[in-house]
């Protein structure tokens, strides 16, 4: 991805945020577990499975579809960030070449299988952290971090980072812009000019970190960033980590997708 | 170089994020006993500094490819290994939520391979010792390269043994290792360059900037061996310990990649689809010495069905096949109806 | 009522790099004055500002405001009287959303969750921008954030306002509603700014620095009519009075 | 003489997350014009000026500088004519002396040593700044950034000179001498401001921008004291109008 590319993308994500659908509105908090035990449950599946992760596109199509994120977006996002997997993955149909199943007459190596397997999680895991940014607002996943136990110092961190990301990279932009006004080719580009525009960006950094701190003192900072309660876990935000929880249960613990599909053969056969 | 969640085992995955927590929590206990607070806001622009400045390509000379930096070694040099620490893991954070870098439960491994080991293990061990408090640019470059190039190579090597415990890849170790390590050798050294030339720089241009950070951040920066090794052995011991009960409830994680890197030489042959795919990889990795892979273009024979993971092939079966299809297109129609029906709602 | 006063006696500051920023600054502001100051760049309008509620602290000389001499113990509670919007509303808007933003001064002020949020509300209505309140400030325009940065020092209830370069990058018609609610605050204000004309709307009395000291201190209809004083600070008539 | 012709045919411009900066905007600049362009916060003027040369590449309709269309190809050439000075001249000086920085466009054009010289002399005297030579960057004035950052750009010889926003953070002498600069040269000229009354002293011609369409195109002297246009686009009277 280009700088400008990259910039606008999480422009994009972040504006997602605010439309005001019933998944936005959930406990930002319930939305954090939620994603966090649907990963769990989608990883802890062994390494050869595929046909038992089907039901799991279930979780992140509901939010997508409920929550109005569009789901091209979504994917192109995915595929971006997928080569380390595949790069990875892919030496499993090369190495492990023993066949470890059999479906009508064709023999399937495992390698196969654990490609395929990981290309699902892989999937499953990437579309659900950028749905809960998608349907939470950055902010609002920090604030649920922070009630959640996290450090305060950390989450500080994460606000200050959130809010002049965008700031700095949009410095950052014009500078590369204004240098590559002026190299015309390669030259420009090199490590020295580099470093110094990242000096020079450092620089500028720490001042305004300055400026902010002066800020921040105006108006009675004292060490502590204070936040409000913003809201009390609902009926509803219950009801969704239920649903949740007892949807993966379900469908960890039961091979409810080759059930169906016995069921379907038997119709037929 | 970050890892995937795909690629992660449950336990891999808690243990690390285990690990990272149990580092963050003591980091920002220390911190904020002795913090000034003028350091939080500035914590937090650095972070979003460093996101910025990833964002920025160089042309790596010689090579016309380009690269970025890193950001762990430099954060430690400025702000001591406590706040880096925290710095980095929001920087990886935001990558993970906004760029789904990794993930978020490849999270806990990634601020572990990328932050742990600059600020707690390279910094004290390695770039404090190196330079002894000189401000003399070359043995600040010295020092840079030395501990970027250490930091990257427990780094390359931590997503190694991450995603052989993890047991998903079938990639034997000493050929992994090969692809990670010479790698990020080469990033570890241009990282070096980099770093040392942003801190020389700053300190050119405005020397009082760095006092100044320095003079804010907490004395306990320079930090006692003592307390980085007594940490680092606990750690070591919470993961040595819960690998071993994965290893010993999961052999099969371990005894894949043991088998592999002792065993069999020669891999049996594959099946016909992806016999171009096969010879152009083959002609990649040709530089891994102890594996060739068997010319592909047999016709495949494949009738040796052994079942490696006993109960599996229950699972992959036609029947499971068309239960997933089934499941599948239930969900992909609940989606649809989801949309068609909001949309006739608002139209 | 005292507490709307500031007096400058002799105060002198220098940056720790040696750069002498402020050197031997009288004034005395009273209850309700509207106060200009203006000079050329690196004149030390900014380092002034920052005195006024211990941002920075005086190498010599004092600072009162109110009853109360800045010093390194009265400075929190200076910093509830003084409110400051700097020149960068993004340096100001530090908060993720503007809610957050415009709550964290009351919220330090360990007001109770209920006139917080009752607070907020207020602040954000007067500059027009309570629907705003959910979005994240780079998502604002320039005008947008200048009006919040203005709220959340507005939420602390100053009783002086302190601004820097308040209209920079505005479009003129933002700056003149700008213009229209700085007239419309009854606090005590001091205004640092290159716009003169400005200046000249919105204050009564107006002070021109230069190198760190104050050379002229008068009435804005005076000073900023006065073509050499101005010219010698590196300064103009206003625009509106440069017919053409 | 051709290659100094900026023509803008039927441009539009959509950020990648969706806002459409600029719609269908018309406009044809001839040799040694000098045209402003003036409108409200977010109105799309950096991102006109950005279409210039190529930072960014319009989402539809073409751009054209002297005889050469803007396109992925095109776009180093398209370079060397035109320059551009941002907002901030912060941003645009990144090289550790004044020297190094205004030779780096020439250098870059694999000009020789003893030419890059000359131009750098060149370019440096043209904004009186020839003695800030060997200073750092970041220990200038606003004022005399703004007049490095032009040389530049002007030490690459451009055809053609764009600004966005030049006077912005300047004192009013600062800001005068920058118009005396900007007047005397003789190239095409754009520039983008709020500064009416600067558009006002250094251009005759002014386009007005809404919501990235242009919504008026005619000599600065009519277009801005046509006050009912100007007020609809969220601007005023240049201030030399508002007589008091
Ligand atoms: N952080 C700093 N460290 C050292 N010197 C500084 C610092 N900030 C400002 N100065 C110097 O102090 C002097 C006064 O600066 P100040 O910012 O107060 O000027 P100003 O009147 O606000 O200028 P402008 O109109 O450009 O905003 C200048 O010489 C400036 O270079
Ligand atoms: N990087 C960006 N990503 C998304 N939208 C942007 C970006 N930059 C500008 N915009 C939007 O494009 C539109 C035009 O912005 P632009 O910066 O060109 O306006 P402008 O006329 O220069 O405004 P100003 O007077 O405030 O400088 C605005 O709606 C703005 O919000
Ligand atoms: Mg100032
Ligand atoms: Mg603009």
């Amino acid at each position: 991805m280009t700088f400008d590319e990259k910039y606008f993308d999480i422009g994009r994500l972040d504006r997602l945020s605010y439309r005001d659908t019933c998944v936005h509105n959930l406990d930002p908090r319930a939305k954090v577990i939620a994603t966090m035990l649907f990963l769990i449950t989608v990883i802890s599946f062994p390494k050869y499975e595929v046909v038992a992760l089907a039901p799991f596109f279930l979780f992140p199509v509901l939010l997508m579809t409920i929550g109005e994120i569009p789901v091209r977006f979504i994917l192109k996002k995915v595929i971006v960030v997928s080569p380390f997997a595949i790069f990875i993955g892919i030496f499993n149909p090369l190495l492990d070449t023993g066949t470890v199943a059999v479906i009508s007459g064709v023999p399937v190596s495992g390698g196969w299988l654990s490609f395929l397997s990981i290309i699902l999680k892989f999937t499953l895991t990437i579309s659900a952290a950028l749905l809960l940014i998608a349907t939470t607002s950055f902010p609002g996943v920090c604030h649920a971090l922070r009630r959640l136990g996290f450090p305060p110092l950390f989450v500080s961190q994460l606000f200050f980072l959130y809010r002049y990301l965008f700031v700095l990279m949009e410095e950052a932009m014009r500078m590369i812009r204004a240098r590559d006004m002026r190299s015309f080719g390669t030259p420009g580009a090199g490590i020295k000019v580099f470093v110094r525009l990242i000096g020079i960006l450092f620089l500028r950094t720490v001042d305004r970190a300055e400026r902010i701190y002066y800020a921040m003192l105006s108006r009675g900072f004292q060490g502590d960033i204070p936040s409000l309660k913003r809201s009390r876990m609902a009926a509803a935000d219950l009801a969704f980590m239920a649903a949740t929880i007892s949807f993966l249960g379900v469908f960890r613990f039961f091979r409810i997708t080759e059930g169906i599909g016995r069921v379907v053969q038997g119709l037929f056969a | 170089m970050h890892m995937a969640d795909a690629l992660l085992s449950p336990a891999v995955g808690t243990t690390l994020w285990a690990g990272t927590v149990a580092v963050g929590g003591y980091a920002s206990k220390k911190l904020k006993a002795q913090i000034d607070d003028r350091m939080i806001p500035l914590m937090g622009v650095l972070g979003a500094f460093i996101f910025a400045a990833q964002m920025i390509n160089f042309t790596i000379p010689g090579t016309g490819s380009s690269g970025h930096l890193g950001g762990g070694m430099i954060l430690a040099i400025l702000l001591g290994p406590h706040a880096a620490f925290l710095v980095m893991a929001s920087v990886l954070t935001v990558q993970a939520l906004f760029f789904a870098d990794g993930g978020l439960l490849a999270l806990g491994c990634n601020i572990w391979n990328l932050g742990f080991y600059p600020c707690f293990l390279v910094y004290p061990l390695i770039y404090k010792p190196l330079t002894g408090g000189s401000k003399n640019p070359g043995r600040i470059l010295v020092a840079s390269i030395a501990s970027a190039v250490v930091a990257l190579q427990f780094g390359a090597f931590s997503v190694v043994m991450e995603t052989l415990l993890s047991g998903k890849s079938e990639l034997p170790l000493g050929a992994f290792v090969l692809l990670m390590q010479p790698i990020h050798l080469a990033i570890g050294i241009i990282e070096g360059f980099v770093t040392a030339g942003i801190i020389n720089y700053v300190r050119g241009a405005r020397p009082e900037i760095l006092d100044s950070i320095a003079a804010s951040r907490p004395l306990g920066a320079g930090i006692s061996l003592k307390k980085v090794m007594m940490t680092f052995a606990v750690l070591a011991a919470i993961t040595g310990g819960a690998l071993s009960w994965f290893a010993s409830t999961h052999p099969d994680g371990l005894e894949w990649s043991v088998e592999k890197i002792y065993g069999r030489g020669e891999l049996p042959e594959q099946k016909h689809g992806i016999a171009p795919v096969l010879k152009d990889l083959q002609e990649k990795t040709a530089f891994l010495p102890d594996y060739n892979f068997k010319p592909a273009g047999n016709e495949p024979k494949k009738k040796e069905a052994v079942p490696v993971w006993p109960g599996i092939e229950a699972g992959t079966s036609l029947a499971g096949i068309t239960g997933a299809a089934i499941v599948l297109g239930i969900i992909v129609l609940i989606g649809m109806g989801i949309r068609s029906f909001r949309g006739r709602g608002k139209g | 009522m005292s507490h709307h006063i500031v007096d400058f006696k002799n105060v002198s500051f220098r940056y720790p790099d040696g750069t002498e920023a402020l050197r031997g600054i009288n004034f005395r502001i009273t209850h309700g004055e509207s106060v200009g100051v203006v000079g050329a760049n690196g004149a030390g309008k900014s380092t002034l500002l920052q005195h006024m509620n211990g941002c920075l602290m005086p190498t010599s000389g004092t600072v009162t405001i109110g009853d109360l001499t800045l010093t390194g113990k009265t400075r929190r509670e200076i910093r509830k009287k003084v409110g400051i919007v700097f020149q960068n509303p993004d340096d100001q808007l530090f908060m993720p959303t503007v809610f957050d933003d415009v709550a964290f001064g009351p919220l330090n002020l360990g007001m109770d969750e209920e006139s917080v949020r009752e607070r907020v509300r207020k602040a954000l209505s007067m500059v027009h921008s309570l629907d705003l309140r959910d979005k994240p400030p780079h998502h604002l325009s320039s005008g947008q954030k200048s009006a919040v940065a203005i709220a959340s020092v507005m939420a602390m209830e100053p009783d002086i306002l302190a601004m820097d370069e308040p209209a920079a990058n505005l479009d003129p018609k933002s700056r003149r509603s700008l213009i229209t609610l700085l007239k419309s605050f009854r606090h005590s204000k001091i205004i640092a700014s290159h716009d003169l004309d400005l200046i000249l709307d919105v204050c009564q009395r107006c002070i021109v620095i230069r190198d760190g000291t104050v050379v002229a201190d008068g009435p804005s209809a005076e000073i900023l009519t006065n073509r050499t004083l101005l010219e010698e600070n590196n300064l103009e008539l206003p625009l509106s009075f440069q017919r053409r």
